[in-house]
């Protein structure tokens, strides 16, 4: 080619080459709702309610609603309260939410009764700072927590194991996996439990699946809670999902009836990647999907965009939206595991940044799946952070002296609960006569760091043994027993305890937790309190002096040594 | 336990519990004083660790249990417990490949592309298609094509030349790209395509190229004598190439290049020694000189004492592997030790096999069925640790637990309960890692034998013959009926008869051929046909079981003549198969033997045999009748 | 959202299993105490044991209406009347509910087997809403299916 | 030649009638979207769709099938373009494509929402996958069982091109025209620069 191309300075060569310029961005179209939270195309608020029912919402005849208004009018909305909170002025709510001389109790009852075009009035008053401060009064429960991936590139259980005991033992209270290959999950649910309960007893584990078996394997106790199950802002895009408002309130029942805890999951940038956005921009149909949520008496949300992250983070002011909606779930009383889970930039820069609004303030669970394995065995297509930010995030929490869930740990213990979680899994492999794990498979993953460190398993026999994990019916209480008979009893002692949790209902309730001496944490026990500075969830005492440590410090008794 | 009182008690309930490689079973039955049996219920369960080891307890307790719930019993009425004496048998498996073809200087490229463009003959010299713009006319010429290049572009080129008098005979291509350049051309030529490695085709070398019509062979190149006219090679010559016609052979295209000393060879490797001591003799044989030398090795030191492959080779590897799996499993804490020198191969199962592999220094990946040998090996020991499996059994029912007899003996016992059996009855118990042989004489003496090789190596066969790379999708091959999807609403089986469905099929089945599973149709990941999956399975299944069946029942049968055996009946896991039976019947019909599955109490098929035969034994010593004397 | 009745439980009965263990029972009848390492060993519990009762999921719901969560509430009495229809029959609910999967009929006989067989008049009354919507928004299954 | 960069091609669908049912069973349909070849004229990483539509025909008449394109304009779903041509298509194969690049082989006996290989990941299809998927869609078309063109994963696809394919999906959406029927066109290649046809 002779052609030749204007030539360019050696500075702009330099920023070329800046992976943000990998990331990809587009300009706004609001027509199409490819905006993020500012557009001209999204309803004007309004109710108004006779009969003890709404008869119009946010412009919108009843005659004229859709699944989405309907579901909202009959079920999220306060019905005896709505024509005065929405009546207030938007400002006047935006000011409630940040002032640290309103209570939480006093904003949720404003926020009752607001319809989804008031909500989101409201909150584009807010700057991200803003939000941020609402967010640190609005969280429903006092003490921010963070939740794990722990997944394996070949769906290794017991790389799954070691890697989940790592992971509670850094400080997970909640610890997700999924499967490359879907029959391997009743192995690799079985090792997510066991090793959790070895890292930390009282950590709470799912298994993200289609609806039947997620079911299946959480009635069995083998797994403790739920998240995948989806919904959208859009009726369009609901059915395209196949599902409805209806069905997802029915699932949600489900769970309930059977003990196990579950969130719904939402998230900007759904409707409009599917095409299906009606003209209406990411956040209000954000709102309708929170707002449907609370309608369902599901008791919390996995929202910030998700798997659509890359939508919201292409448009201007897209992350600002994404912290509002995270605000919003909060300040519907529901609890937010919130985002930060998917690959989101190639800039470090940029992953760091995304993470401010909702680290800053705290959040129920400040990543809905922080990945707990290098991201290259993350089945949930990566996750913004990985194993190698370990030390990163455990920096900036000691730098802002912000609690994010995590801490550093010393080498020497994280060998130990990888060995002891890579053990119990051989021990109780070997007691229910599934396919055995060598010594050299615990050798090698007391000291791996991805799936390539593992031995190869022969995965006939895996899925052989899988399969029969579930035709011979074995359950949670199989494996407090094999535990227990092993020799494992602490183990099978933390399981057994999570296990009667279902019985009691306890961690049915808002943003319910379970500590480390298996008391159940939410928000009716842990109440947020943030009333102003000095007050509120605080990083002090021995909490503070544990985020201190991180893998290098230098001693200030003798700086020839670290402490550590 | 207080109820039971052996010496006055009418009727005294027992289980006998036989523990197999794979499955435990249970037989639960009432024993009159006067010997007679009432069979009460069975149960069946998989085993727990290796066979003959004390991890078997739970397996033995589950089924105790099960049976009992199905009775309606309690665990405490139970009075004695009978165990098979299980020795453990221990199978490995290996295979060597034996033969390997290379192909020097690049003389031949013959692996035969699905689209390959033209037809006829072209021979001439080959030349880069980035020369033929300089090429002189004139003169013949093969076109070579790099990877890379645009169908239209080669086309153009071609046909550019031509125009100008250089006179194109064929050519050879890196991209799948003959049949479009060939209907690009203004004059037709054969064109061979596919050839990754095309950038090692010598240039400036005679070379011919051959395509066949569709559904048609080569018929120049596959020929020695073609080989020779078109490069006019003299008797010597000719003998050379031979080896290239053969490996021609069957081709819809090929390309044969002229080098100075190019050659396809077809060579052996030496895969080193089986060392067979037994009979008071010590053989030697190599591996690579087959399955047939090799069983007649075997068939020369019966009975065999040990054998050793050489160290280093796969088969050494193999034989001393499963010599220490064996001496780990009998290690067991507060037990002495068993030296793996006391750890003896009792048989070895060798069969001819091939495997795709790809040919060394082709141009485009040929893949050549070279030969291998497939050899299971089996051990077994004498010292057993069921007397500690028994203890445990005894402390955790509360009831007395005895050793019971062996195996072969009580299966026997058992497959007499198959109505229409009688003595004299040899049974075959084909199980996953070995088949074992037992005959009743009319007199009541009973041997048994146990061969090496059974369902794994199977599975092994099938999963190398057709290059499956996957043992779960082999599996499935040996165990289920084969089918062609032929459209999303029918399926043709393997008998040819169409089956029709209401539910469109899944859409990764569509036009594949398929194993017909419980949870339905599976494709069979191979481009092979269904004949063909189906032949390879039958062949595999009958190198192994057929072949093992007739081995073991000469082995107890009198005289080693199989037309002394009046009743066989087949056992075990595989006995349940849906064509082993018949294929093993029908080798046995010309013997005059009656073969068939068994049906132990009526009731339970292959099943129970051995379970249902310690009762038996037990009935009969206290009834104290006669007993079949240990072999 | 009608009105509920006065709750006996308040917030700071939470969490049950520490304050009121004594409330907790198994749906088999056994006391929440029962649930032992004990009790696991020796093969005393089933499966059964590891579910919650319907009085419990009730008493969850009374929480949720002192700590001000209405919707929670009403999903907890939901799954309260839930807790007796089997698994299979749960999942082949939920897959009826999906959209254009039944007919105003079948969604009819569902509401009458949920308000009738299982004594779940809350469970009904959301099926006979989701009726009526679907109705509206034409998500009833179409009586001759059209998967062209 | 190899090094030679070969010069940009060119592509218009000349429309040549109303999209009837084929008769032949030796074709496959191939389907493409309201903005192919018009409003577009490459995909997400800018392979250019003559370069798509040339490669997937290319696919096809190796193997020894025929081809017959045809153009959609009253849907830009992919499963209803993909299973819209392929009960068109005499064989009831088809390859529906999307101007972005998401390509999907569908047979007509399938439900719409199915399909016999789906290539969602659009920014991943380079000339040498639509090649396979043609090659595939005609293999099933006589009835052979091709081996499934290997799909590939990028985690890094989300952060650069969800949004863009977003945008870009609803821009096709923009240029359907309710009502319109799908017609039958004759690819015609041109070269930038040349006037010789390819």
């Amino acid at each position: 080619m002779t052609s030749t191309k204007p030539r360019t300075s050696t500075r702009t060569e330099v920023l070329e080459s800046r992976p943000v310029n990998l990331d990809g961005f587009v300009e706004e179209w609001p027509e199409k709702g490819l905006v993020a939270m500012e557009s001209d195309f999204d309803p004007a608020p309004s109710v108004r309610v006779e009969d003890g029912r709404i008869v119009e919402l946010d412009g919108k005849a009843r005659a004229d609603f859709d699944f989405m208004d309907t579901f909202i009018a009959n079920h999220a909305i306060d019905v005896a309260s709505a024509e005065e909170c929405t009546a207030i002025p938007s400002v006047d709510i935006a000011r409630m939410l940040i002032d640290p001389g309103v209570s939480r109790g006093q904003v949720l009852a404003v926020t009752r009764g607001l319809t989804p075009a008031k909500i989101l009035d409201v909150v584009k008053l807010m700057n991200v700072v803003e939000i941020m401060q609402a967010m640190q009064k609005m969280r429903a429960r006092r003490t921010p927590a963070n939740q794990g991936h722990s997944t394996s590139a070949r769906d290794n259980p017991v790389q799954v194991a070691v890697d989940a005991a790592e992971g509670a033992l850094r400080g997970f209270a909640e610890l997700e996996t999924t499967l490359g290959v879907v029959r391997y999950a009743p192995l690799v649910a079985i090792a997510l439990q066991v090793g959790g309960q070895v890292g930390r007893g009282g950590v709470l584990t799912q298994c993200a699946l289609e609806e039947a078996t997620e079911l299946e394997l959480g009635m069995r106790g083998i797994t403790a809670y739920a998240e995948t199950i989806s919904i959208y802002g859009t009726e369009s895009v609901f059915v395209d999902g196949d599902d409805t408002p209806w069905s997802k309130a029915f699932l949600a029942s489900a769970y309930a009836s059977r003990g196990i805890k579950m969130r719904f999951t939402s998230g900007t940038g759904s409707e409009v990647q599917m095409g299906n956005a009606e003209g209406k921009s990411m956040l209000y149909l954000e709102i309708r999907c929170i707002l449907m949520a609370k309608g369902a008496g599901v008791q919390g949300l996995q929202n910030g965009s998700i798997s659509c992250i890359g939508v919201p983070g292409a448009v201007p002011g897209g992350i600002r939206a994404v912290a509002a909606e995270n605000l919003v779930a909060s300040m519907v009383d529901l609890e937010c595991a919130s985002g930060n889970d998917q690959s989101f930039s190639h800039s470090s820069m940029r992953r760091t940044a995304r993470l401010m609004p909702q680290l800053l303030p705290g959040t129920d669970f400040v990543c809905s799946g922080y990945s707990a394995v290098p991201n290259a065995d993350n089945m949930f297509a990566g996750s913004n952070f990985d194993t190698e930010d370990y030390d990163d995030w455990n920096t900036i929490q000691r730098d802002l002296q912000v609690d994010g869930g995590l801490r550093h740990v010393r080498e020497a213990e994280v060998l130990q609960v990888r060995n002891k979680a890579a053990r119990a899994l051989q021990a109780l492999f070997a007691h229910l006569d599934l396919p055995p794990i060598t010594d050299d498979e615990v050798e090698a993953a007391t000291y791996a760091d991805s799936s390539n460190d593992y031995p190869l398993r022969d995965v006939l026999s895996d899925l052989k043994g899988a399969q029969s994990v579930m035709e011979r019916g074995i359950t949670g209480l199989d494996l407090v027993r094999g535990l227990e008979t092993t020799g494992f009893h602490d183990v099978a002692e933390s399981l057994l305890s999570v296990l009667r949790q279902r019985v009691s209902g306890d961690l049915l309730q808002t943003s319910a937790v379970l500590t480390a001496d298996f008391t159940p944490l939410s928000a009716i026990n842990d109440v947020n309190d943030y009333a102003g500075p000095g007050t509120g969830y605080r990083l002090a005492g021995e909490r503070w002096e544990e985020l201190k440590k991180l893998r290098h410090v230098t001693s200030a008794t003798n700086p020839e040594t670290e402490v550590g | 336990m207080t109820t039971v009182d052996p010496g006055r008690s009418p009727a005294r309930l027992v289980v006998g519990v036989d523990i197999g490689n794979s499955t435990t079973e249970a037989c639960l039955a009432s024993i009159g004083p006067d010997g007679s049996i009432t069979y009460l219920a069975t149960d069946l369960t998989r085993t727990t660790g290796v066979k003959g080891t004390p991890d078997n307890t739970a397996g033995a307790l589950t089924a105790v249990r099960g049976a009992l719930e199905r009775a309606g019993r309690r665990v405490g009425e139970v009075h004695t417990v009978l165990l098979n004496e299980a020795t453990p048998v221990i199978s490995g498996l290996a295979m060597e490949t034996i033969t390997e073809t290379i192909i020097t200087e690049s003389t031949m490229i013959g692996h035969n592309p699905a689209t390959p463009g033209g037809e006829g003959l072209g021979v001439g010299t080959t030349v880069p298609v980035g020369a033929l713009p300089e090429q002189a006319p004139g003169q013949p010429v093969v076109c070579v094509v790099p990877a890379g290049a645009d169908f239209d572009d080669v086309a153009a080129a071609v046909n550019a030349a031509v125009r100008r008098g250089v006179d194109v005979v064929a050519a050879v291509l890196a991209g799948d790209d003959a049949v479009l350049v060939t209907n690009r051309l203004d004059r037709p030529i054969p064109v061979v395509d596919e050839v990754a490695a095309v950038e090692r085709v010598p240039l400036g070398m005679l070379a011919a190229v051959e395509v066949a019509a569709p559904g048609r062979t080569i018929r120049t190149l596959s020929n020695s004598y073609g080989l020779a006219t078109v490069f006019e090679l003299d008797p010597a010559q000719t003998r050379q190439v031979s080896p290239v016609a053969r490996a021609l052979t069957g081709n819809r295209s090929a390309v044969v290049v002229r080098t100075p000393t190019g050659d396809v060879t077809d060579r052996r490797i030496p895969v080193g020694e089986l060392v067979l001591r037994g009979a008071g003799k010590t053989l030697r044989v190599d591996v690579d000189a087959g399955a047939e030398a090799i069983m007649d090795t075997v068939a020369r030191v019966q009975p065999l004492d040990d054998a050793h492959g050489e160290p280093g080779t796969h088969v050494g590897g193999m034989l001393a592997q499963v010599r220490d799996t064996m001496a780990d499993v009998m290690d067991v804490a507060g037990q002495p030790d068993v030296p793996v020198s006391e750890i003896a191969i009792r048989d070895v199962l060798a069969v001819d096999t091939f495997v795709p592999a790809e040919v060394r220094g082709g141009l485009a990946g040929e893949v050549a069925l070279e030969n291998a040998v497939a050899l299971a090996a089996m051990v077994r020991t004498s010292r057993s640790r069921m007397q500690l499996v028994a203890d445990l059994v005894s402390e955790q029912l509360g009831a007395a637990a005895e050793i019971g007899g062996v195996e072969g003996e009580m299966a026997v016992g058992g497959a007499l309960t198959t109505p229409g059996v009688d003595r004299p009855v040899a049974v075959l118990d084909l199980g996953g890692g070995s088949t074992d042989a037992a005959l009743l004489t009319r007199e009541g003496e009973c041997t048994a034998v146990h061969v090496a090789g059974a369902g794994e190596l199977v599975t092994k066969l099938i999963d190398s013959e057709l290059a499956l790379d996957d043992r779960e999708t082999a599996e499935s091959v040996k165990r289920f009926p084969l089918a062609k999807v032929e459209s999303f609403f029918h399926v043709r089986h393997e008998d040819g008869t169409v089956q029709f469905s209401d539910q469109p099929l899944p859409p990764h089945v569509f036009a594949r051929v398929v194993v017909l599973t419980p949870d339905g149709p599976a494709p069979v990941p191979t481009w092979h046909g269904l004949d063909h999956v189906r032949r390879v399975r039958r062949e595999a299944k009958r190198r192994v079981f057929v072949v093992n069946a007739l081995r073991a029942l000469r082995q107890v049968a009198p005289g080693a003549n199989l037309r002394a055996l009046d009743f066989v009946v087949l056992l075990g896991g595989s006995a349940l198969d849906f064509e082993i039976p018949d294929l093993i019947a029908d080798a046995l019909a010309p013997h005059g033997v009656v073969c068939g599955t068994g049906n132990v109490l009526g009731t339970e098929g292959p099943r129970n045999a051995v379970a249902s035969g310690l009762v038996r034994a037990h009935a009969a010593v206290l009834a104290e009748g006669a007993r079949c004397p240990a072999s | 959202m009608s009105a509920q009745p006065p709750p006996e439980l308040t917030a700071a009965d939470y969490p049950l299993s520490i304050k009121h263990p004594e409330l907790l029972r198994t749906p088999t009848g056994k006391p929440i105490t029962a649930l032992t390492m004990d009790a696991v060993v020796s093969g005393e519990l089933s499966a059964e044991d590891l579910r919650i009762a319907p009085e419990t999921l009730q008493l969850q719901a009374q929480l949720a209406d002192a700590s001000g969560r209405p919707q929670l509430a009403a999903n907890f009495r939901r799954a309260a009347e839930m807790t007796a229809i089997p698994d299979t029959e749960v999942l082949a609910m939920y897959n009826a509910l999906r959209p254009r999967a039944a007919t105003a009929a079948q969604l009819g006989e569902l509401a009458d087997r949920l308000g009738g067989t299982y004594g779940a008049p809350v469970c009904a009354a959301l099926v006979r809403e989701a009726a009526e919507v679907y109705a509206r928004r034409d998500l009833l299954a179409r009586p001759t299916a059209d998967v062209g | 030649m190899t090094t030679a960069t070969t010069p940009e091609r060119t592509l218009t669908l000349r429309e040549i009638g109303p999209a009837g049912r084929g008769t032949r069973p030796d074709e496959v349909v191939i389907a493409v979207s309201p903005a192919f070849a018009g409003h577009f004229t490459k995909t997400i990483v800018d392979v250019p769709h003559a370069e798509v539509l040339r490669q997937v025909l290319a696919g096809i008449e190796e193997q020894g099938v025929t081809a017959r394109v045809i153009q959609v304009f009253d849907t830009a779903d992919l499963a209803a373009i993909s299973h819209g041509g392929a009960k068109l298509s005499g064989s009831g194969i088809a390859v529906g494509i999307l101007s972005r690049g998401t390509t999907m082989i569908h047979q007509k006996d399938l439900p719409r929402l199915s399909n016999l290989e789906l290539f969602p990941q659009s920014p991943l299809l380079d000339p040498a996958v639509f090649r396979m998927i043609g090659s595939n869609a005609a293999q099933y078309a006589k009835g052979e069982s091709p081996q499934p063109v290997p799909t590939r994963n990028d985690q890094m696809a989300r952060p650069r091109w969800q949004a863009k394919a977003a945008l870009l999906h609803l821009k096709e959406f923009e240029c359907i025209q309710a009502g319109r029927p799908a017609v039958e066109v004759e690819p015609v290649f041109g070269r930038v620069g040349s006037r010789r046809l390819g």
